[in-house]
């Protein structure tokens, strides 16, 4: 299980509309192990989601390095921030649609796609268009077609922002489920600092802008994780700790102790 | 009269371009064919239909041996470049003619001052056909307004945007007249002979296939005798031709006796040497070429059946 | 919902009779009060009269057979053709900056000028009034291509790049159903184009077709025959376009 | 980034000029194989001397004035119509589908059908130049105005909704805007048509304008001639399809 | 305090897109007073985006009625689920939206939009796109929007889905300072129940497809609260039950027995 899935050397990364250029990134380093759940957290607007275009290899670093070394084969599984559901597709078809790209024959592609709609609580909706459903039914279109075709690398951003806290709940035990039963690297992007120390093995900690790595804690939990975890004293813990090293306002000698505490879990 | 030639071994292919829509205008062409007059000599005569500016042009690169158009355009080709020949003249009479409502009172040249004259375009046949009769009848610069109406003349007449226009003398004209419109016209022709319509060849053919043209000629001219003879008959070969004409058989028959009109000579296909040198002594004179054209070699007789 | 959009289907169907009804009442009284004679717009019981004539005869058939064959043959090229060279074109912006104003040169030549050209390429068969027939369709259908394929949502872009598609994935599952709706604006104004183009392409020269007898009912004075002809045009791109509206129904239902 | 844009423009001209040149070369080829007599099509060379005598002379000048005039005109009226009218179609999908097939059937009909009619109401002056421009550039504006209008993001449309914005209101802070690209879309096709159209129209009887000088050129047998014509017509559509690129470029700026 | 704003009776909607109409809505009963501040929870396509935008006039009810009481003249701001920004305006120009739709001179609107923009944090990007901002900040520009022209009634669909803990926590303090300094009718749907009961006086649990009102939970905090109540037990007491109370899991017969919980708060 140490074995690097992806590797980030001193990435930077600036964008650069107009004349204004816009630093997002800064010198950001992290290794990923294969099979690894990692989380990054961290305020608005800090470059979460940049990070995740230049795992997933949608813009390139502006200096510094990204290796991915999965090799499994297996293509990557995202869910966009915004969902990016083609609405000319039915739900249905939306799912399958990285089976289809892969050449699966229809027949499987339809049962794997209804497992999924099954999976994420949208059977029913089969011949739906995106603009019939509900923001959180749309998210969980988009959930269950990066997990269709059972991709090595799962890249989620921000995958339950518009669900309740239920399905919520639900979907994190699913998806550590599936992570655990197919050993898939992921890299999920969070603003609930319960559900990132729920699901991850480590939890990443930014910075404001320009987005650096603030901090990072490994979560000690066993896996599988019973769904009552939250409860524990040590994981509230743990949960405040990240609350606080995620905190925009604390000073930088604040940060010094939060790397400490890091390192200490 | 035609001689009947020895039947050839083979049938050959040919291609005439008429420079207009099927019409009874040109209905020897269609006696020609019906009667096997081609046939006969040989020929397998296709009629294409394409647009007369630039029927020359092709016949002088040589994608076409034969086509319809008008002697005056000849001398303009020449003056160009083209290697076109004038063979034939089937139209006896120049047939552009000023055309307007008899409630105008136009009746000769002269009265035309101070109007506005329609013609469809600063070129071809009927604008220098206008030139010439504006030469010839003492017309100055600045006398008439002279208006570009492309093929709008009874529109433009009846709306009263000309007061006369220059057009074909078997087409508008008739038209009107047969709508009941009183019309006077002031024919080209009678002001200042002009080589008219008839067929014309290149010189790679007048050297390459000088018996072709003879054949062709042979039929066709057989065919225009048939129906300068046979009028009756003739037109019905022609509404056989063109079936289109069903529903406008009566003005047809009027454009195709005013054709007659133009047609009826004792010399068929003959050209003259006045006509010709007058026509390029005038055409350069007027500036509508720039270099003298050689009458003698825009045209020639001898493919002419020597009876 | 079944019963409401037949409803609704049937209002247009009987609106469309009352629109065309109203047109010809609106024809006639154009006659009347402008005094126009026959032979500049004929009455429409005059052309009426002559239309029953030409489609019994045959006549009529005939002519709207050949155009209309002119007409899909050349829609079928030029859309083809727009399609690919668009969809090259969009490929880089670069390219398309360069090269498009050059095709919109070519697009200026006005047919009558190219006829001695197209005469020498194409003979005076159909194949030259295919080729006409192509070249007016393809402009209209190779900008909404550009256009189209330069609006797909960049998320969307995105997902495909993540999802590894192929080139030729990308096009048939993204980028054309993102520019369906463009592309079918396009293609309304191609078919309407298409009859256009067909018919100068007659002009040129020509002996059968409707364009053909458009000619030929001004050259031998018939205008009725000429307006029984424009008719036929008429309803043939009004047919084509109304098919576009069809399929723009099929395919864009997503939307309603 | 200043610069990287200036290396772009320059590449694009240069490669311009390169694909400019590369035509010419074409041309002298095509001649030179083909055998073509000038009458046919002129090689570069002659056409070139004809141009900077016609220039020299002022008469292309002046005929490229009239058939601009033409040009502008008949797009300001043209385009505004189909603006005005696309908006009042879109209104109403009931009310498009039963209108649209009719606009259709009149576009079909052929400009030289028209002329009598153009004749006894616009005259021969400018005016049926300019009526003719408008009308064929009518259709395909009316259209993209269709099509753009009926892309509007219904969220978009929800929000203008609850902040009570009115129709006029609506119309240009958010169905213009956002019907843009698909607008722009129809004004490059509605450029090049707009010089087919003075053209067209010139045909129908002028006697000045390029189109005039085209007729002329081919009536007196003077190729090169018709190919100056040809050219500056050319020349002009480029122009105008590079101003509405130039006008993309600025006004979709959030795009890029 | 106790005059109603609107009043929904017996409100049903259906669906009907294609052959299966989809009743989102069943038989709503709600009276929001002026000045109250309501928060709908329930679980993902409930129908609470439905019932927004019915009271906001966006669709009609199928049966039932919807009065809009209100009169106060000011207009309605609504911040979309999915954002709604226009793409091709800038962020100063989005947030100006309304105050250009109501006629303001261009130079109050600037300096309105600005303090908008200071509000929500996002000085700095007057001039960027909506493309060129991140997830949350797209969604502080709709707040702001909402905000720019001090309407009367608030309708907020998950304003602050995509923000960080942090962020959101201010933003809900700024919005209840808002809310209280100008006496504004507010009905928003958030998935988060500590930020439900830290901003309403009634929180509204709905059930799921279709949606009914569950339960009604009034809120017996004064305002303006401190944001430490969080931690209080009786904060936290109450939010347990509203959990309680939304978990779609629970039987009709817990269900009978929220309600009474409900009338004891
Ligand atoms: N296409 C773009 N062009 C220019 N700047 C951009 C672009 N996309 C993002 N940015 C800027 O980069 C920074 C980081 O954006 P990013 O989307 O990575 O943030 P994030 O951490 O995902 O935030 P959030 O939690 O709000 O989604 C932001 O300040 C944003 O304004
Ligand atoms: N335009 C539409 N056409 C058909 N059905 C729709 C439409 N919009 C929503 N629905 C359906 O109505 C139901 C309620 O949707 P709504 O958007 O109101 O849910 P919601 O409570 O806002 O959910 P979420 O928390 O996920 O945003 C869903 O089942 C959805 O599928
Ligand atoms: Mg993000
Ligand atoms: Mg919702």
């Amino acid at each position: 299980m140490r074995s690097p899935a992806l590797r980030l050397s001193e990435v930077t990364y600036t964008y650069s509309p107009g004349l204004r250029p816009l630093e997002a990134l800064s010198r950001v380093d992290l290794e990923v192990y294969r099979g690894e759940f990692v989380t990054l957290v961290g305020p608005s607007g800090c470059g979460k989601t940049t990070l995740l275009r230049l795992v997933a290899g949608l813009a390139h670093p502006t200096a510094g390095e990204i290796e991915i070394l999965a090799g499994d084969g297996g293509g990557v599984g995202f869910v966009f921030q915004g969902g990016a559901l083609m609405p000319w597709r039915t739900v249905c078809a939306n799912i399958e649609l990285p089976l289809e790209l892969a050449g699966v024959a229809s027949q499987r592609r339809r049962a794997r796609a209804r497992e999924m709609m099954e999976l994420v609580g949208l059977a029913g909706f089969e011949d739906s268009y995106p603009r019939q459903l509900s923001g959180g039914m749309r998210q969980r279109v988009a959930l269950a077609r990066a997990l269709a075709d059972d991709p090595a690398l799962l890249l989620l951003d921000e995958p339950f922002a518009s669900l309740d806290a239920f399905s919520r709940e639900r979907m994190n035990e699913e998806l550590q489920r599936i992570w655990l039963a197919n050993s898939k690297t992921v890299v999920m992007v969070t603003h609930d600092i319960q559900e990132a120390v729920y699901l991850s093995d480590r939890v990443v900690v930014m910075s404001q802008r320009p987005g650096r790595v603030k901090g990072v804690f490994t979560v000690p939990f066993e896996h599988p994780r019973p769904a009552d975890i939250r409860y524990d004293r040590e994981f509230a813990a743990l949960a405040q700790h990240i609350r606080q090293a995620a905190d925009s306002h604390s000073s930088e000698e604040e940060q010094e102790s939060i790397s400490v505490v890091a390192e200490f879990f | 009269t035609g001689a009947t030639a020895a039947p050839p071994a083979a049938t050959e292919r040919v291609k005439i371009a008429m420079g207009f829509i099927p019409n009874v205008q040109f209905t020897p062409m269609y006696v020609a064919l019906e009667q096997g007059f081609f046939a006969e000599e040989g020929l397998e005569l296709e009629l294409d239909y394409g647009m007369e500016a630039d029927i020359l042009g092709l016949l002088g690169a040589g994608q076409l041996q034969f086509a319809i158009g008008s002697g005056d355009q000849v001398v303009l080709a020449r003056a160009a470049g083209l290697p076109v020949v004038y063979v034939y003249d089937w139209y006896n009479r120049f047939p552009v003619s000023v055309v307007s409502l008899a409630a105008s009172g136009i009746e000769s040249v002269e009265d035309l001052k101070g109007k506005t004259v329609g013609v469809s375009h600063l070129a071809g046949a009927s604008y220098i056909g206008w030139r010439a009769l504006a030469e010839a009848g003492g017309l100055q610069d600045g006398d008439v307004t002279l208006q570009a109406i492309g093929y709008t003349q009874v529109a433009a007449l009846t709306s009263g945007q000309v007061d006369a226009a220059v057009c074909y003398y078997m087409n508008e004209p008739v038209q009107l007249q047969t709508a009941g419109e009183a019309v006077s016209q002031i024919l080209v022709n009678d002001i200042t002979p002009l080589p008219s319509n008839g067929i014309i060849t290149n010189e790679a053919t007048i050297s390459g296939k000088p018996d072709l043209i003879r054949r062709l000629l042979r039929a066709f001219d057989r065919g225009l005798r048939y129906t300068l003879d046979n009028p009756d008959e003739a037109f019905a070969i022609a509404e056989k031709a063109v079936p289109e004409i069903e529903g406008a058989r009566e003005v047809q028959r009027a454009v195709f006796e005013a054709c007659l009109e133009l047609w009826d000579t004792d010399e068929l296909g003959v050209s003259s040497d006045e006509a010709w040198s007058s026509a390029a002594e005038f055409m350069l004179r007027d500036g509508l070429v720039d270099v003298a054209v050689d009458p003698a070699s825009a045209f020639t007789n001898e493919f002419l059946s020597e009876d | 919902m079944g019963w409401s959009r037949n409803a609704k289907t049937a209002s247009q169907v009987s609106a469309s009779v009352v629109v065309a009804v109203g047109l010809v009442a609106a024809w006639e009284a154009v006659v009347r009060l402008g005094g126009y004679p026959t032979y500049i717009i004929p009455r429409p019981t005059e052309v009426a009269a002559k239309a029953l004539q030409v489609v019994r005869n045959g006549t009529l058939w005939q002519h709207t057979l050949v155009t209309a064959q002119e007409v899909l043959l050349g829609l079928a090229i030029g859309v083809s053709l727009a399609l690919v060279v668009g969809y090259l074109l969009s490929t880089s912006q670069w390219f398309e900056r360069v090269l498009s104003p050059y095709i919109v040169a070519a697009q200026s030549v006005p047919t009558v000028a190219l006829a001695p050209l197209l005469v020498i390429w194409f003979g005076f068969g159909m194949s030259s009034k295919v080729a006409v027939c192509a070249m007016v369709v393809f402009f209209p259908m190779m900008v909404s291509t550009l256009v189209g394929f330069s609006s797909v949502p960049e998320d969307l872009r995105d997902l495909m790049v993540v999802m590894r598609a192929n080139r030729w994935q990308v096009l048939t599952k993204l980028q054309v159903p993102a520019a369906l709706p463009v592309l079918l604006g396009g293609l309304r104004l191609a078919v309407t184009l298409a009859v256009v183009g067909a018919v100068v392409g007659e002009f040129v020269g020509a002996d059968r077709g409707l364009g053909f007898l458009v000619n030929m009912g001004k050259g031998i004075f018939d205008t009725p025959l000429m307006f029984v002809a424009l008719l036929a045009l008429m309803l043939m791109a009004m047919a084509l376009y109304v098919g576009v509206l069809w399929l723009e129904h099929k395919l864009l239902k997503w939307r309603y």
